[in-house]
């Protein structure tokens, strides 16, 4: 038994938090969050010289080939620093995406660039509110050519590529779905930026028509292999939600233990005490289903999707309540603009819907426990 | 058990109607006004609430429950919220601005002004001339509003000097007094050494800075006390009786901010989405996971609804109102929390979309960002539990460590 | 605007409260509770001598007519006390059901005999877990015979006639439903009583081997007439349940006030003073949803049905969390036999349960607003 | 990242079962035993027990982490859960009535008692010739464990005479001793005046009655002391020591009882119930409401699931455990309640019914039943929150009026 990250592991941790404690402060996130940009471009840069974005990448095709469990620990520090780059954008989505269903052709082409940090890449799926679903998706591709509409693109507005979800004939549902890889400076594609609730992440629509697009994977596959990539996905970003969480509770910590009222902290008032206790028990049970999906992702184990949606929901769940209560915690300054609280109640929200909402995930959750306990 | 008007609210409401046709027009739906606006204090906006305010002054429609000549007609709780429905009907901008100092400010200085004060400054207020806010917040108070630092010293000359700041001022912008609560001495414990006095927020000791929240709006302000001085004849009750002072105003407040309704936010909007987004199994309004969420939150705001009916039937029985404000907001800000936050996750990605690109227009994404102020302002839902306990349930209160203890030796944090 | 009982309504309920505090303690509650009897005969006896059982039958067949308004301030009452009396089933449900679906020679022969208190009756609806659908019911009535088995029938054992929801013609669905009185004392019928939650109310499953019965209103109308019933004893029950919160909150709180640790009246830490201040809440909005119900019912508004919905649903969680909530304040002492904490607990179950679950009532309670602001 | 067995783990495990396949017969499905049985000491079970034990400790697997000669061979913490582990898999009636005992006051007597205490107590207790209880709680300690009053007196000869009473005691009833903790002197502080004895618990002066459930269950006793002598060589530590040594002895139970998982009912069978159960829109496992709370319970469920894992690894890494016990009850306990209501609403009418002529056997009625209790024994959802905020986050301990004052200067409620 030995259900805990690695001593090397541990130690790739504390050199990405003591990275971007450096390089990534709450400043950083606020200039990106203010300003024009949707991403910090030379935050990024760095990343990538650090080797990041191949971490979980073959050498073969660039990367680093160290696998999941690292990129796990590198996730969870990411999240903590609400990282203002297209991280899980181009590293969970895209290349898995290409990972999972690209020919070794496109690995060459596309997984290279990634570990040099050369190529931002995304995922687009919905095309409306309420659930993805395979008759829902009214992106056409035919002979190479993709139109539609897709939206609330993660960092769309600065991605160079993107790997869409689309029918290739009409009516036929799952059947007919594939993925494919468009170039978003190619003709035929035009962003317009969302806005959207969290600033420091940059998101946009993005319309096709008649794109060159190359198939990713086979016709009829696109939906399962959509699937396995959010799965993949979601415990990645299972950690980032846990290492946001985690900086909640130590700020609402930190500031009950030094905000003084009626002459004593407020740390002191089982009202503030019981709320961080209640975080910190969601935040435990949150970590944990998140090592078993890391777990499951770094042993390819049948019980992947279970242990993908459980860590997603637990994690959605601890990041919610922690950022929220939070700012409840701070009182009125929590709710200035001028404090960090709202980034993490905001991020938590963006984290929490982006790739997919909580229901769309319980649902898929019980489908699992169904089938397994059959 | 009716929801008719008694003979003598019926008499009234014919009354107000008849006067309210021959003085404003009436209108269909909302009043299209930006509360946000509102609290920056958009000119025309002003100008209007202003206009309107002198009307019903002069008639006796400005503060009900006063004495005839003083903008009221000595009505009764129940003709002011009679009044209220029906002007809500016509197209006027009604008294946003007034609010705070008609509803907190000149009750306390006709408690404790002179003669000369009244005279001088009830009547401006009443009509709309003159807006007055409440200084009592500080960055170190919140919840602990008596943990207030603003210094008060008194001159040779008997004027005194104000020097410190105020938090979480509404309208400060657009005030032309305030009435604030001081520190005149440090070595008594913390209640004991306040003194309130009111002021010329135009003074040029006084510096306003809004305040932006999380939500992007400023609704709030700071402001900065400079050598700010005022005469003994401005102070409001006895040199060290500031608290008992205080109390007057407060009292009001908490009703004030308890009726926010959170924008009026709720299932009814819920349904509308509901009934545009298709889930796995279908509709999302068929969906027993969102009927379930419904009818939650439809007992409450409906619970709610009707306990404002008992308020209002005790008033119209000339009883005291009991405790629903505090019951109010904890029941909506909590609400409007997790409605929005339900809301946005059954819009699924589109639910990090704002503004028009939004479902809905971006309804629930806003109301998902003002919550967390909501649950604080005007009392934290942790603060709204005890006084519930405390005035309510007759529990005992906190146990008070900086109790009798001067003011200056009370631990503070960094 | 006049949100508030009369007078007169407050006189009678203080007059209710003090009879009960004389006629029905908690001691009378446990021995019922803990005896083989499954109600207190002689409290019955008083309770139709205070003519509380005729409240609402009109004066025309031997009731006060006094109203609604009266009947639910004595149902709190009831609540309050968790009376051991057949007082809901009998004057809520059969009396109902009768002047409801009842013609002028059936009222004439039983409601008189409810309100000399002769005649203990109740209503059927059930035949298995789950929800009650008109195509589960599978109770059947031909030619004035019934066959068929209902469950977990409040009062069972020592009702003597009952109201039973049939099936008139197989498959029919709604269309064949229909209402019937049956006398339980007659042939062909066969009660076993069920072991339950809470032992102050008797409980039995009734069987009906071609049992003689007289049709009560139309067929195919049965399905209607008995969810008419139903909201009207769902608002009465709400009566009840809020009374039994309340006791709920009174006793947490007294408890709390004279239980002292650490030098200090429990009631003094937050953890016990915010449950407690929850308390309030939930029962003040619960009784606000009770009175508008009560209004509904004395008027007869077309708003009746979400009334009854909302006053359900909001009593039965108020009344759930205080029960429960009430233990918890107590700590171990809460949890013994020889406390009555328990007995609230258990009621508030068994009235959650016994017109039909929560669950059942949030559904009628979202149709009707679909409906309202269709 | 593995859930393997290190090689030292393997090689134990093998070791271990070959013992098992030796000395027991495997067994599919669980041991037949009713927990309420076990606590009221029905004869054969507690035989089987005996017998089973004995085997145990001459093999060294009655206490693994002890020593060799003591009933153990030294192991490790790991080397005890796998074990149990490999134990649960076999038809043995594994421990129940020594788990107090041996987890909480033989090791208490292992630490503060003589050399004679050792030598005649200890392998009794460890091969279950005799059984142990312990006697802290009393009626008015409850959460505040230290508030207790039951006297201890020092006679002229030596002797001890103890009067008062104790509750909420397991197993009393077939325990042979028991370790008690008194009050030795009211005129000091709460924690100073008290000192630990064990005793005799067939003393013609101890009353043992057992406690009536609300579900209906008797686990627990009260019991009265009257003028019980014990000698001073049955004191364990100094006079006026007495907290320092049940807090060696507390340290263990808050684990033992946390292990709780609410008799196992958990989201698989309410699935299963889900399943069998039609709602108005099909199948209730279909119901979009029912599914959303199965995955919520789920995630807490899996997340303990997956957090003893860590600790289990800590341990095996020869960490400390962390604080995951006052986690589990938090979690179990109120999720037994939601979940069992939960599912006694879905079954409807027949939610009230109990035992066999319920849905599944009455499983959720048992847990709904129970749960109450199982939120209040061995530290209340309360006092498990204090806990966690002071002792895992470092959170302030509440205000302590009690501090430095007198026992019997205290303020005491009716």
């Amino acid at each position: 038994m030995n259900f805990d990250f690695s001593d090397d592991q541990k130690m790739l941790k504390d050199q990405a938090r003591k990275f971007l404690s450096e390089k990534c402060t709450t400043k950083t996130v606020r200039t990106v969050f203010e300003g024009e940009a949707h991403h910090d471009a030379a935050l990024w840069k760095q990343v990538a010289e650090m080797g990041w974005t191949g971490t979980a990448i073959p050498e073969a095709f660039g990367g680093l080939g160290l696998g999941y469990l690292e990129l796990c620990v590198i996730a969870e520090e990411m999240g903590r620093a609400l990282a203002p780059v297209p991280f899980s954008s181009t590293v969970y989505l895209f290349a898995e995406a290409l990972l999972i269903a690209g020919s070794d052709a496109q690995k060459k082409t596309y997984l290279p660039q990634i570990a040099e940090g050369k190529l931002i890449g995304t995922f687009a799926r919905a095309e409306g509110p309420g659930a993805v679903l395979p008759k829902n998706i009214r992106t056409t591709l035919k002979g190479g050519k993709l139109s539609g509409k897709k939206i609330a693109v993660v960092d769309g507005p600065i991605a160079d590529h993107v790997v869409v979800l689309a029918q290739t004939s009409e009516g036929a549902g799952e059947r007919g779905l594939q993925l494919c890889v468009v170039d978003l400076k190619g003709a035929g594609v035009t962003r317009t930026t969302n806005a959207t609730l969290d600033a420091s992440r940059g998101h946009s629509d993005i319309t096709f028509d008649n794109a060159s697009a190359e198939p990713l994977g086979k016709a009829g596959e696109g939906w399962s292999d959509a699937s396995r990539v959010l799965d993949r996905a979601a415990i990645l970003m299972a950690f980032e939600q846990v290492g946001g969480a985690d900086v909640c509770l130590a700020m609402a910590k930190d500031y009950a233990l030094n905000r003084y009222a009626f002459g004593r902290p407020i740390a002191s008032f089982q009202a503030i005490k019981h709320k961080l206790a209640d975080m910190y028990v969601n935040n435990e049970l949150a970590r944990s289903n998140a090592y078993y999906g890391a777990w499951a992702l770094s042993t390819g184990a049948r019980e992947l999707p279970l242990a993908a949606a459980s860590a997603r929901v637990s994690a959605t769940q601890a990041f919610d309540y922690a950022s929220k209560e939070n700012i409840q915690t701070h009182g009125g300054i929590g709710f200035t603009w001028q404090m960090d609280c709202h980034f993490y109640y905001k991020r938590a929200k963006e984290t929490g819907l982006v790739l997919g909402p909580q229901r769309a995930w319980k649902d898929k959750l019980v489908t699992e426990l169904e089938t397994s306990n059959a | 058990m009716d929801f008719e008007d008694s003979p003598e609210e019926a008499a009234f409401r014919k009354e107000v109607r008849t006067w309210l046709d021959g003085n404003a027009t009436r209108r269909e739906g909302k009043r299209k006004i930006d509360p946000e606006d509102m609290e920056n204090g958009a000119a025309n906006e002003m100008a209007a609430s202003k206009a309107w305010q002198k009307v019903k002054a002069k008639a006796g429609y400005a503060r009900i429950t006063w004495p005839k000549g003083m903008g009221g007609i000595g009505g009764t709780p129940m003709q002011s919220i009679i009044f209220g429905q029906e002007e809500s009907k016509y197209d006027v901008a009604n008294g946003g601005p007034f609010a705070i100092g008609l509803g907190m400010c000149i009750p306390t200085l006709m408690a404790y002004g002179d003669e000369d004060a009244k005279k001088r400054y009830v009547w401006p207020a009443v009509q709309g001339d003159e807006i007055w806010c409440q200084l009592f917040s500080e960055p170190a108070g919140g919840s602990d509003v008596a943990n207030l630092r603003t210094k008060a010293e008194k001159n040779a000359d008997g004027t005194w000097t104000i020097n410190g700041s105020k938090i979480w001022t509404t309208g400060a912008q657009f005030s032309n007094f305030g009435i604030i609560l001081t520190r005149t001495d440090p070595n008594v414990p913390k209640h004991k050494g306040l003194t309130m006095f009111y002021i010329d927020m135009k003074d040029p000791g006084v510096d306003i800075r809004p305040i932006k929240q999380a939500s992007g709006g400023s609704g709030f302000n700071e402001i900065f006390f400079t050598d700010v001085k005022v005469k003994d004849s401005q102070r409001l009750g006895e040199v060290g009786q500031g608290w008992q002072v205080a109390l007057t105003t407060l009292m009001h407040e908490r009703l004030a901010v308890g009726g926010g309704t959170g924008g009026g936010l709720d299932v009814a909007q819920l349904m509308t989405l509901a009934r545009g987004i298709e889930l796995e199994d279908g509709p999302a309004v068929k969906n027993a996971a969102v009927r379930e969420k419904m009818a939650d939150w439809y007992v409450r705001s409906a619970g709610l609804r009707y306990t404002t009916m008992r308020t209002m039937t005790a008033l119209s029985q000339g009883k005291q109102p009991g405790p629903e404000a505090s019951i109010a907001k904890i029941v909506v800000a909590s609400k409007l929390q997790d409605l929005s936050a339900f809301a946005m996750d059954l819009e699924g990605e589109a639910g990090i979309l704002m503004g028009e690109e939004a479902p809905v227009g971006g309804a629930f994404q806003g109301g998902w960002l003002s919550s967390p102020g909501l649950r604080i302002a005007g009392g934290t839902d942790e603060i709204l539990r005890n006084i519930i306990a405390e005035r309510v349930l007759g529990l005992p209160g906190d146990i008070r460590v900086d109790k009798d203890v001067p003011f200056n030796k009370i631990p503070t944090g960094r």
